[in-house]
C-alpha cells in the first residue's frame, strides 16, 4: 500500500524513529556487550603468527590493513569458510542466482522477446532480488489437511540436500569441503534423497496433483539413477578412484575423459536433465496436465526455497559433469604470478583454477538450459523406455570402451596417453 | 483374524462400517478445469486408472452468455459486435456467415470488391486464430518457444487487420452488405511482404516443433480418429480433414469469391494427434496462397458496401449459411419474421461439434496425452458455449 | 538417424534465433504508427475510411443533436447518452436543443457503428487508445472532452528484412 | 451417452475408442464415392459437380427465392413456399423425388432451394426417415439441431441440419429435417441412434427449449448453470430482464 494512513503525522514518525534508536542503544549496552565480553572471557582467542588475536588487534586492522592479511588467511583455512562461502553454499547460491538470470535472458533471446527489463537499470539485472522480495512478502498458504511438519520441513531439507551435494564438489586444488575417498558414491547417495523429499512433500500436501507429480518424480528417479551411475562408473574405471579430487588429477595427467567417454558424457548429461526435472523431463511439474505437479500447493517462500534448491542442484550436477568429464579446474595458466615478499592472499594457481572451473560450469549449465528452448515435454512411458532400454545400453557400451582402454594399456598406470 | 470374513465379523461386532473395495475405488477423479492451466474456460471430469484415462465427461457452459437469445432483442446490425465476442481472434469469420445469411434473407448482393475485401479479412483472421491456437498447442506440450514465436508472428497479422479494420481483435468489419471501409493505402504491399515473411516462419515452426522427434513421439499414433468415426461424430474443420475427409466449406460450397480462387483442400490420412495438429499449419500455408490470389485478382476500384438501410429487414423466411472458420464449418441458421430483429438465430459452431469427439478420443489415453488430445481438437471453449 | 537429424535441426533453428533482433514492441517507450487519423465515415458514399478505432472526436459545430449515434449504440453497448451542452447564451444554429453525445468508455466496445450512424460528419474516431483512468467517473467523456483532438504520436512500425521482423 | 459407451467399450476391448452404434454404418453410397486419398500429408483439389447449380449464383438466387416466398409469418411460410418456388435445380429435385417415392405423403416437402431442402415429418416417423436419409441418400452427420419456438401455433419446431461427408456431390447440400411438437408437452424421439453427432445438440435443445428427447441417455443440464430454475430460455415467453 503506497498510500499514507489518514492520520499520518510527521512528528509522530520522527518520534517513533527516536524511540527505536533508544531501544537499540539500550539493548546493545545492556545485553549485547556484556554477552560479548562473557564469551571473550571464556573462549580462547585464536593465535595467529604467534600473536593472540585480541579485539584490540582486530580493531587495529582498520587502521593498518596490512595486519589483517594473516587474520583473513587463517579464516580462509577454516572449515567454516569452506562450508559457508567458497566451494560451499554461497558460491553455489550465487551461481544458482546467475543461472536463473541467464536462463531467463537466454530463453528470451531465443524466443525473440526481451526478458526481464525494468528491475535494475541494466537489462533487469536486479529482477531476481525483486522476485525474492516478492516471494518473501507473500503469504504462505498451507492446505487444510496437510501434514504441517513435513510441509514446512521439505523445502528446507531440499535446499540442505542440494547444498550437501555442493559440499562434495572440488572447485580448485584443495578447495573442497569434504574431501572423502568415496566422493562419487556419496554424491549419488545424496542425490537419491530428492525424489524422496518430493514424494514426502507431495503426500504431505494432501492434494491429487502433487501426489501424481510425486509419483512421477519417483518413477523418473528410478529409471534414470541406474544409467546415471553407470555413466559415472566408466570414469571410475578410467581414473581408478572414487575421490573426486583424484579424478580431476588423473585427468590432468592424461586427457579429459570426454574424449574417451563421449557416450558416457551424453548419458550423464541426459540423466542429469532428468534428475533436475528440466524440460524435456519436467514431468513431475508438467503444468498442462497436473497443474504444477508436486509444487502445486507451494506458495510464497516455500516455492522460493524449492526453486533455490533446484538451481543449486543444477549447479552441483553441472559441476559434477565438469569434474568427471571436462577435467575439473584444469586449463591453461592465464593469471600472472606476482612475485612478492610480503604476505598475499592472491594465489595465481587457485585463481586460475577457480576461473576455469566456473567457466566450464557455466558452459555446461548453458547446455542444460538449451533443451528448454527447443523441445516439448516427453511422455512418461517414453521417458521410462529411454531410461531403462536406451541409456543403460549406451552406458554399458562406453564402459566396455573404458575397460578396453585400461587393459589395452592406453590409459591407467603407465599407459600410453599418461603424461 | 486371517480371512476377510473374520474381519467383517469383527467389524460388525465393533459396530464399524466396512465397505468392500470396488473397481471404482481404484480410480482417481480429476477435475480438469475451469481453473486448470490446461483447460481454458471449460471443465471436463476425468477418471484415471493408474496412468490411463478411463472416463471423461465434458462440462461446458462456464462462459455461456446466451448469444442466441441476445440476438432476438437487437436488430441485424446491432447484433454484430456481440456476435463476434465468442471468438475474438476469428471475429471476421464468425460475422461472415451471419452476414451471408442476412444477405440471403434481405436479398442484397455484395459488390465485387467488397467480396474480395471480406475474404481478405476472413483469411487474415484465420491466420490470427490458427497462430494463436498453435501457440497454445506449443505451451500445452511444454514447448515455450513454440508459444512465443507464433504469438509474435500473430502480431504481424493483427497489425495488418488493424490497418484494415481499425481494431486489433474485435473488428466488426464483415457486415451484411459488404465491409465497413475500403482498404487503406499501401495495404497490398505490406500484406504481401508480411505473408512472405510468415511463409518463411512456417519452415522454422516445422524445424523446431513439427519435426522435433519428441513432439512426434508424443503425437504420432495417439488418439486416432478413424474416418468412419469422424463422419459419424460429425466433427468438422481440421479434425475431420486430419481423418482423411477432404471437406472444406470454401471448396464444397464456395461462398462469395471463393469459386474464383484456386486452392487445395489440405488433409491427412492418419487421423492421429499429429495430423490434427499439422493440418492447421497446412491450412495456414494454403491461406497464404489464397491471400496472394485475392490481392492479385481484386478489382482496382469499386464499391465495397451495398446500400443498406440502418434497419435492414426482409420478408419472412429462413436461411442457413456456413463458412469455413478457423475451427471448421461455422453456420448460422436465421429465422426472420419480417421485423428488423431476427426471430431466431442458431449458431452451429465447430468447437461445439468437435467437443463430441473429446470423450471418444480421451478414453484409453494416458494422462500425459490429455493436453495434446484436448487441444488438437481445435476447440475454443467460449465459442462452444456461445 | 532421422530423429537425430530432427534434434540437430531443432537445435540449429533455436540457436539461430539467438542472433536475430528481438521482435518485442517496448510499449511505453515505443508506439506503433497507425494508418490515417482514425476511423471516419462518409455518409454520402455510405462507406467508411480506414483508420484506427480509438477514442471518439466530436465536432461541436456540426453536431445537430439528432441522437442517431445514441440510437445506434442502444442495442450494442449503451455507452452514449445525450447531454445538454453549454448555457443559454451559447447557441448553435444547427443544434437548437443543445444536446450532444457523452460517451462512457467503461462500456464502449469501439465498434464504430455510431460513426456510421452520424449523417453530419460530426462524430469520428481517433488514434488515441490510452484511456485508462482511476475511477469509473473519469471514463465518462463529456462533449467538451470529446471535442479535444488527442495527441498521439506513433514512432515505430514493423520492419521486415532478411534477418527477421522487428519493431523499428 | 458418451460416458456409458466409453466404459462399456473399455470393458470390452481395453483402450479402444471406436464409438459403436446398434444401428450403424452400411452406406453403399459412401463406398462408391470414396476416393482413395493419396499419401499423407497430401492435397486434393475437389471439384463441385457440374450438375449442381453454380454456387456463385447462390446468394442472389436464394435471395430471390426468399423474396418471392414472402408470407405473413414464418410458420405459414412453409406451406406457401413450395408452391411459389421457381423451378428447383435437377439434383435437388432428384433427391426430393427419392424421398417422396419412399415415403409418399408422410414427408411434406416444405421447399427446395439450390443446395437447401427442407422436409417436414411427423414425430413418429422421424427415426424412419432419418434412417432412410442416412442409409440411402448418404446424409451422414448432423451439423446442428436448432429448435424454434412458435407460441402462436403452440408448437416447437426442431430442425436437424443434415450434411454429408461421404458423398462428394452432397457436400454443399444441407437437408433440413424438421418436425414439430406440442409446446405444452414437448416430447420427441431422439435421433441419437441414427446420428451419433446429435448427442450434444439434442442435450442443448433439451435445456434451451425444454424438449424431452425420448431415448436420449442424458437429458441433463449442459450449458446453463446447475442452479438454473427458470423456464427454458429460448422459449419466447422467457424475457431477458430489462428488455
Amino acid at each position: 500500500m503506497a498510500s499514507f494512513p489518514q492520520n499520518f503525522r510527521f512528528g509522530e514518525f520522527v518520534g517513533s524513529l527516536i524511540w527505536l534508536i533508544f531501544w537499540i542503544l539500550v539493548i546493545v549496552t545492556l545485553v549485547a556487550l556484556p554477552l560479548i565480553f562473557i564469551i571473550l572471557f571464556y573462549v580462547p582467542l585464536p593465535e595467529i603468527d604467534g600473536e593472540v588475536l585480541t579485539p584490540y588487534l582486530f580493531l587495529t586492522s582498520i587502521l593498518y590493513p596490512q595486519s589483517a592479511i594473516p587474520v583473513i588467511e587463517s579464516f580462509l583455512d577454516t572449515t567454516l569458510f569452506k562450508v559457508a562461502v567458497f566451494p560451499g553454499f554461497t558460491y553455489g547460491a550465487i551461481i544458482a542466482a546467475a543461472t536463473i538470470f541467464i536462463e531467463r535472458k537466454f530463453l528470451a533471446k531465443m524466443q525473440l522477446r526481451v526478458g526481464p527489463l525494468y528491475a535494475g537499470k541494466i537489462e533487469g539485472i536486479l529482477q531476481l532480488i525483486a522476485d525474492g522480495l516478492k516471494l518473501i512478502s507473500k503469504e504462505i498458504i498451507i492446505p487444510s489437511g496437510a501434514d504441517k511438519v513435513i510441509f514446512w520441513a521439505a523445502p528446507i531439507a531440499y535446499v540442505a540436500t542440494a547444498a550437501a551435494v555442493v559440499a562434495l564438489i572440488p572447485a580448485a586444488p584443495g578447495w573442497v569441503v569434504a574431501d572423502i575417498d568415496v566422493g562419487l558414491v556419496a554424491v549419488f547417495a545424496i542425490l537419491g534423497f530428492f525424489p524422496l523429499i518430493a514424494l514426502l512433500f507431495s503426500w504431505a500436501s494432501n492434494s491429487k496433483y502433487p501426489f501424481i507429480g510425486g509419483l512421477r518424480a519417483l518413477h523418473q528417479m528410478i529409471a534414470f539413477e541406474i544409467p546415471f551411475i553407470l555413466s559415472a562408473l566408466s570414469v571410475v574405471v578410467l581414473s581408478g578412484t572414487l575421490n573426486l579430487t583424484e579424478v580431476v588429477e588423473s585427468q590432468i595427467q592424461s586427457y579429459w575423459f570426454i574424449f574417451f567417454l563421449p557416450i558416457s558424457a551424453f548419458v550423464f548429461y541426459i540423466s542429469s536433465l532428468a534428475e533436475l526435472e528440466r524440460i524435456p523431463f519436467d514431468l513431475p511439474e508438467a503444468e498442462a496436465e497436473i497443474v504444477a505437479g508436486w509444487l502445486t500447493e507451494t506458495s510464497g517462500m516455500i516455492y522460493g526455497l524449492l526453486q533455490l534448491g533446484s538451481y543449486i542442484k543444477t549447479y552441483a550436477l553441472a559441476a559434477l559433469f565438469v569434474v568427471l568429464f571436462l577435467g575439473g579446474w584444469a586449463g591453461p595458466q592465464i593469471f600472472p604470478t606476482i612475485e612478492s615478499t610480503e604476505a598475499m592472499i592472491y594465489d595465481a594457481t587457485v585463481a586460475n583454477a577457480i576461473f576455469w572451473f566456473t567457466l566450464k560450469t557455466f558452459g555446461v549449465i548453458l547446455l542444460m538450459l538449451l533443451p528448454r528452448g527447443i523441445s516439448p515435454r516427453i511422455r512418461i512411458d517414453i521417458l521410462l523406455h529411454t531410461g531403462w532400454y536406451k541409456l543403460i545400453v549406451l552406458a554399458f557400451i562406453n564402459m566396455f570402451v573404458a575397460l578396453a582402454l585400461i587393459y589395452g594399456g592406453v590409459l591407467g598406470p603407465g599407459g600410453l596417453l599418461v603424461r | 483374524m486371517t480371512s476377510i470374513e473374520e474381519k467383517f465379523e469383527e467389524s460388525k461386532r465393533l459396530g464399524l462400517q466396512i465397505v468392500k473395495e470396488s473397481e471404482e475405488d481404484r480410480l482417481m477423479t480429476l477435475s480438469v478445469g475451469p481453473q486448470h492451466p490446461g483447460s481454458g474456460h471449460f471443465r471436463f471430469v476425468i477418471k484415471v486408472d493408474g496412468d490411463y484415462i478411463v472416463f471423461c465427461d465434458p462440462d461446458p457452459g462456464y462462459v455461456h452468455r446466451g448469444e442466441e437469445k441476445m440476438c432476438e432483442y437487437r436488430n441485424v446490425i446491432q447484433n454484430i459486435p456481440h456476435l463476434e465476442r465468442p471468438v475474438i481472434h476469428d471475429s471476421a469469420n464468425i460475422n461472415y456467415s451471419y452476414s451471408l445469411a442476412i444477405e440471403e434473407l434481405v436479398g442484397i448482393e455484395v459488390p465485387r470488391r467488397g467480396q474480395f475485401i471480406r475474404a481478405i479479412a476472413s483469411e487474415l483472421n484465420r491466420q490470427v486464430y490458427t497462430l494463436y491456437w498453435l501457440a497454445i498447442y506449443g505451451i500445452f506440450l511444454g514447448h515455450s518457444t513454440m508459444f512465443m514465436w507464433p504469438t509474435g508472428d500473430r502480431e504481424l497479422m493483427i497489425d495488418l487487420l488493424e490497418a484494415l479494420t481499425g481494431a486489433r481483435v474485435t473488428h466488426a468489419f464483415n457486415i451484411p452488405g459488404g465491409v465497413r471501409n475500403d482498404i487503406p493505402e499501401g495495404f497490398k504491399d505490406r500484406c504481401l511482404s508480411q505473408i512472405k515473411y510468415l511463409q518463411k516462419r512456417f519452415k522454422e515452426y516445422e524445424d523446431i516443433f513439427y519435426n522435433n522427434p519428441l513432439f512426434r513421439q508424443r503425437t504420432e499414433g495417439v488418439a486416432v480418429l478413424s474416418k468412419e468415426d469422424a463422419i459419424k461424430l460429425g466433427v468438422t474443420g481440421s479434425v475431420v480433414r486430419a481423418s482423411s475427409v477432404p471437406f472444406d466449406v470454401r471448396k464444397a460450397e464456395p461462398y462469395d469469391i471463393y469459386n474464383e480462387i484456386d486452392f487445395k483442400v489440405q488433409y491427412m490420412k492418419t487421423g492421429d494427434c499429429f495430423a490434427r495438429s499439422y493440418v492447421p499449419l497446412l491450412d495456414m500455408q494454403e491461406s497464404c496462397y489464397i491471400l496472394e490470389q485475392l490481392l492479385d485478382k481484386m478489382p482496382a476500384s469499386g464499391e465495397v458496401r451495398a446500400k443498406l438501410q440502418p434497419n435492414p429487414k426482409g420478408p419472412p423466411g429462413e436461411a442457413y449459411r456456413r463458412v469455413e472458420s478457423g475451427r471448421g464449418a461455422l453456420g448460422y441458421y436465421i429465422v426472420s419474421d419480417g421485423t428488423p430483429k431476427p426471430y431466431r438465430v442458431k449458431m452451429s459452431v465447430g468447437s461445439f461439434r468437435n467437443m463430441l469427439a473429446l470423450p471418444y478420443l480421451l478414453v484409453g489415453q494416458r494422462l500425459a496425452d490429455m493436453p495434446a488430445v484436448y487441444w488438437s481438437l481445435n476447440y475454443w471453449p467460449v465459442e462452444a458455449d456461445r | 538417424m532421422t530423429s537425430a537429424g530432427g534434434f540437430i535441426k531443432s537445435i540449429e533453428s533455436g540457436s539461430k534465433h539467438l542472433v536475430i533482433k528481438r521482435f518485442t514492441l517496448r510499449y511505453p517507450e515505443q508506439k506503433l504508427k497507425f494508418v490515417g487519423d482514425g476511423y471516419q465515415f462518409d455518409p454520402k458514399r455510405g462507406v467508411g475510411i480506414a483508420g484506427y478505432r480509438g477514442r471518439h472526436i466530436l465536432f461541436h459545430d456540426k453536431c445537430t443533436g439528432c441522437q442517431l449515434c445514441a440510437i445506434a449504440c442502444e442495442g450494442i453497448a449503451e455507452a452514449i447518452g445525450m447531454v445538454k451542452v453549454g448555457d443559454e447564451q451559447q447557441q448553435w444554429k444547427q443544434n437548437k436543443k443543445g444536446i450532444m453525445p457523452q460517451i462512457d468508455y467503461g462500456k464502449c466496445v469501439f465498434c464504430g457503428f455510431c460513426v456510421d450512424a452520424c449523417p453530419f460528419y460530426a462524430l469520428f474516431m481517433t488514434n488515441d487508445y490510452e484511456l485508462s483512468a482511476f475511477t469509473k467517473e473519469h471514463l465518462i467523456y463529456t462533449p467538451a472532452q470529446l471535442a479535444v483532438k488527442p495527441k498521439y504520436q506513433g514512432d515505430v512500425e514493423i520492419v521486415i528484412d532478411e534477418r527477421g521482423a522487428t519493431h523499428g | 451417452m458418451s460416458t456409458n459407451n466409453n466404459k462399456e467399450e473399455l470393458n470390452k476391448k481395453g483402450a479402444s475408442n471406436q464409438p459403436k452404434d446398434s444401428t450403424s454404418n452400411t452406406d453403399a453410397t459412401s463406398k462408391q464415392q470414396e476416393k482413395q486419398p493419396p499419401s499423407q500429408p497430401s492435397t486434393q483439389s475437389k471439384q463441385v459437380p457440374a450438375k449442381t447449380s453454380p454456387p456463385s449464383a447462390t446468394p442472389a438466387s436464394a435471395a430471390a427465392t426468399a423474396n418471392t416466398a414472402s408470407a405473413a409469418k414464418p410458420s405459414a411460410a412453409a406451406a406457401s413456399t413450395a408452391k411459389t418456388q421457381p423451378e428447383p435445380p435437377p439434383f435437388e429435385k432428384g433427391l426430393v423425388e427419392q424421398i417422396k417415392k419412399e415415403f409418399g405423403d408422410l414427408v411434406k416437402v416444405v421447399f427446395v432451394r439450390p443446395l437447401r431442402i427442407k422436409i417436414q415429418v411427423e414425430p413418429q416417423d422421424i427415426v424412419r426417415v432419418a434412417n432412410f436419409l442416412r442409409d440411402s441418400l448418404g446424409f451422414d452427420h448432423a451439423e446442428s439441431v436448432a429448435g424454434t419456438d412458435y407460441p402462436k401455433d403452440n408448437q416447437i419446431e426442431v430442425i436437424y441440419h443434415l450434411g454429408s461427408y461421404s458423398r462428394q456431390e452432397l457436400a454443399p447440400h444441407i437437408l433440413w429435417l424438421t418436425t414439430r411438437t406440442n409446446r405444452d408437452d414437448a416430447r420427441l424421439p431422439t435421433l441419437i441412434n441414427v446420428y451419433k453427432s446429435v448427442e450434444y445438440h439434442e442435450r442443448e435443445c433439451y435445456e434451451m427449449l425444454g424438449i424431452y428427447f425420448e431415448g436420449h441417455p442424458r437429458n441433463e443440464r449442459f450449458l446453463l448453470p446447475e442452479d438454473w430454475a427458470d423456464i427454458p430460455p429460448l422459449r419466447k415467453d422467457f424475457r431477458i430482464k430489462g428488455r
